[in-house]
């Protein structure tokens, strides 16, 4: 991974959460407090903006940077979470150092193991990990199968959506919605949402590279 | 959406100059990152330090002086504060016998305090110390299938009030802290709204709802709460939340009580008055001596039109301290 | 209209005896006719009465007490109080050196008040000798045509506390008028309302205001102000009324002030910072040096979303009776 | 005047204003604080309850109690005003002791006189008194010229009915209106509308005794 990837990535991220700006929305006004999509979008926007000086770095420190920015930008419960990702992701680029499919899979995966960490969460609690542990898994297991990336990313973005509908039927014991119990039932978790909409903008710019 | 605001995005920085400048005998606001802080800091004492989403003011800014916190670090409306303030508001106020963090249990303001928590400087060569209570007093959720725990609502101001006053004895950080859990576990909250707050950000108000209804157990970011009912008289509405906060406590009989009436931040005291006169009627016809009483808004949702009553169970040691003087903005007594 | 009432012929009552309850510490409630006392009856000084229609709570129960008021005649909502409840008031705190009514300038409140005045029962043989302080600070009224003058608002709790902390000291009648008099003429305020307040006898609000209108200059029992405008950002509002003020006291460079940001009872205090920190601001640009500030619900109008600005010119001896210790249940200090 | 027709004009006057609930309450809406309806009912039903306590008593005693009870039962600028008129008409029904009509139209102004010096207002500042006072003069002058009680009941619900209507064109000078200026201009004065109100009450039931 470049880190001009990165940065092409983070803006695609932007682009997309802008865009879902009604949708996110009203799923946390639902289920939450209202705030997710003005969190994500300062978080976004604030990456875009330290465009210059994520540029000359290594990949791994750019992915740290971007969580300690995203650490001091977002807040929530949104925000060391996806923090947490990113210096997980970090970590594992810096160890492995190559640019395999492999590398980018226990990145992933690692990502995703801190956010499971710091959140005390885990699959079917409805929150972002239900979209987040499907896809580090699909990914892990495609990535040891040598699938190409085309291949991986459609399965990727097939994952994170079905991982994102499946919130709908949950009740929740984790995040804001847990006060709520079967009230949950019936809408889609806001991090959720947004998370899949990342991994679909990811995805959709790793396969057409 | 009407608010006296100019851009969304200042809200919180002339809302936060405006309350530095009117108290500037009590606070110091520090900008980049934002925290505020005693205009006097406190020597040799454990350090409290509170914070949280912006949106419920006077909490916690308001509760910043002596005799209850040394620093608060608002976050954005609604949205927890990010661990860099906790870590600069740690380095402006820590005074070497560590730092008592109090933290409403929201998933998002435990993880960023946590992550602060996780990172705190060095102090003269070793980490400065530090422990959390979590207040959880809103009993509106029910703690039976989920591992959250209950929400921190206005019971929280009851308890850095406490835990303010004992640190300024000189008690150290597991006495702080050991009051802060008490008091914690001896109270509970539930709320009601009869409207929605709006978010300026978003513009609109976060939940719908109809001039008949209400919305039982709400949380003061405006979450749903134990239900949506039909519009009743004070009374009726009054007697539900009473018997959901005796069912949490389950207080003894003669049990010695504080009585907080916290409005929400669009109810006029006159109401919140005619709560406090039902409510108090019931807790004693239950057998509880109201001894403390505070009314008003205390811990706010923005331009919500609700309020919430919360019961502490007092000692002679939560006596002591919630008696002893205060002087912040919005607390003052004795000084 | 959702407000938590239970019948709206009681509000009033349940109100006041909430009050009573949570304040028991500090005042009396007499029923029949109504009134408040302090607990501890003073002696040997001015007694001082104030009392207005309710739903502008705190005022004025919420200032009885230790430097400000003895006692407060409540009458129904906006509606001004009788005169028996006047003199039972008076009969019971008059304190052998006359009695101060404190009147805000409304037709009603005016008639009743001077109507009990004149019907003031004998102490001693001798009839008991009253004064009468009109406040009418409000500069949203133009005076030019109108004979009845300005309407008293926000700036009566300043003339309140400064009366009341002189009278404290056993001056007499006449030098507390006098003061009352003063601070009165140095104040002036105007109000902004972005929603319309509902009487509860009335069920609906008091006028219609769309959702991009704002009433500059409104009253606080809602009535019409100086004119309906098109919603504007913060700033722009807040200048035109610290304009407004500036005309009325014509204030000289240098001047020191104090600055009171007042919500009408439905204002998140986030909103109400921000405009007194735009209200500092401009005060200051304009020579003048704001050393005093109260921000807060302090004059209400039921459930108002909206805000006024008032502006005291202090001299030594009101900023002296400003600072002085107070003790009521809405303004606390040095005790 | 008996007693007892004293007590079937409160009566007639309780009805007309409770029967004009919607009307009274816009007007003070409009240019005042909304309650002067809720005022002049509270009166009204506390003279219809206290019937039995007035029954007893001498007209003038009676008119004085009712204007003693309506003191401290209103409040608001209507209160002293009215209990002002019933007191300083109690005042000429006692001298003259006689039944006369030019004792009730003597009384009606030395009532609309209190009224008039306890809020030091006069004709023309959009109040009560632009129905009162022409209608004092006009009772006067009728009852100077004898003539009969069907012919002034009707003249005087004229009158009142004159000069409750202009004071649409008015600008308040006082009273609570007097603080909107030309934003006064259009509406009619709730206290002036009230007072209208009361005369026709009162007159149809001295035309139909
Ligand atoms: N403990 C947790 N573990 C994983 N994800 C969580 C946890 N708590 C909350 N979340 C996620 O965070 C999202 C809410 O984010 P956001 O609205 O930005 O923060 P907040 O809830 O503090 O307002 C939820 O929709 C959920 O997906
Ligand atoms: N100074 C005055 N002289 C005569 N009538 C007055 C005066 N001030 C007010 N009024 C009358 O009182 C009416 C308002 O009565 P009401 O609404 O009951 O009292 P308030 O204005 O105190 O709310 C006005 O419509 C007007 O007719
Ligand atoms: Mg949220
Ligand atoms: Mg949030
Ligand atoms: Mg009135
Ligand atoms: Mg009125």
């Amino acid at each position: 991974m470049k880190t001009s990837f990165i940065l092409s990535a983070a803006l695609a991220i932007h682009d997309s959460i802008l865009n879902h700006e009604t949708e996110l929305e009203s799923l946390d006004r639902a289920i939450g407090d209202g705030d997710h999509y003005i969190n994500m979008k300062r978080g976004a926007s604030t990456i875009v903006e330290i465009q210059a000086e994520l540029e000359p770095l290594t990949p791994d420190a750019a992915l740290n940077k971007i969580g300690l920015k995203l650490l001091s930008t977002i807040g929530g419960a949104s925000g060391p979470l996806l923090a947490s990702f990113f210096m997980g992701t970090a970590k594992v680029i810096k160890e492995k150092g190559d640019e395999s499919v492999q590398t980018y899979a226990a990145a992933f995966a690692a990502g995703v193991d801190a956010i499971r960490q710091r959140g005390k969460a885990d699959l079917g609690e409805k929150t972002m990990l239900d979209v987040l542990i499907p896809v580090a898994h699909q990914f892990t297991a495609l990535a040891a199968a040598n699938a190409g990336i085309k291949e991986i990313c459609i399965s990727l973005i097939t994952t994170a959506e079905h991982g994102m509908l499946a919130t709908k039927g949950l009740i929740a014991t984790k995040g804001r919605a847990a006060g709520l119990g079967e009230r949950a039932i019936g809408h889609i978790d806001p991090g959720a949402k947004s998370c899949q909409l990342m991994i679909e903008a990811v995805c959709n710019l790793f396969s057409t590279q | 959406m009407k608010k006296f605001i100019n851009k969304t995005d200042n809200i919180l920085l002339e809302s936060l100059s405006g309350f530095a400048t009117a108290h500037s005998d009590l606070v110091s606001l520090n900008l980049d990152p934002i925290f505020l802080t005693r205009k006097q800091k406190a020597t040799n004492k454990v350090a409290i330090i509170s914070g949280g989403g912006s949106g419920h003011e006077p909490l916690h800014a308001g509760y910043i002086g002596y005799g209850m916190l040394d620093a608060a670090c608002p976050g954005h409306v609604f949205t927890s504060p990010t661990p860099d303030q906790m870590l600069a508001a740690t380095e402006a106020v820590h005074a070497g016998k560590g730092i008592l963090f109090i933290v409403k249990n929201y998933a998002g303001d435990v993880m960023n305090f946590e992550m602060a928590a996780e990172m705190l400087p060095l102090a003269n060569g070793l980490p400065i110390e530090s422990a959390t209570v979590l207040t959880s007093d809103d009993c509106a959720v029910m703690n039976s299938t989920y591992t959250t725990g209950r929400r921190g609502v206005a019971g929280t101001v009851i308890v850095e009030k406490c835990v303010g006053s004992l640190a300024e004895t000189g008690a150290d950080l597991p006495s702080c802290k050991a009051l802060g859990d008490k008091v914690n576990s001896r109270t509970a909250s539930m709320g009601v709204a009869l409207t929605s707050c709006t978010v300026p950000a978003a513009g609109r108000p976060t939940f719908d709802i109809g001039d008949t209804e209400l919305e039982m157990g709400v949380g003061i970011h405006g979450e749903p709460g134990r239900r949506r009912e039909a519009m009743r008289e004070a009374d009726a509405i009054v007697k539900d939340v009473v018997n959901a906060i005796l069912e949490a406590l389950k207080p003894e009989q003669n049990s010695e009580a504080l009585l907080l009436v916290n409005g929400f931040g669009a109810t006029p005291l006159m109401e919140l008055y005619l709560i406090y006169n039902t409510a108090a009627k019931l807790f004693s016809q239950h057998g509880i001596q109201i001894s403390r009483s505070l009314v008003g808004n205390y811990t706010t949702a923005l331009d919500m039109a609700g309020a919430s009553i919360t019961l502490c169970l007092l000692d002679d040691e939560i006596k002591q301290h919630w008696d002893s003087p205060v002087h912040t903005a919005a607390l003052r007594w004795g000084k």
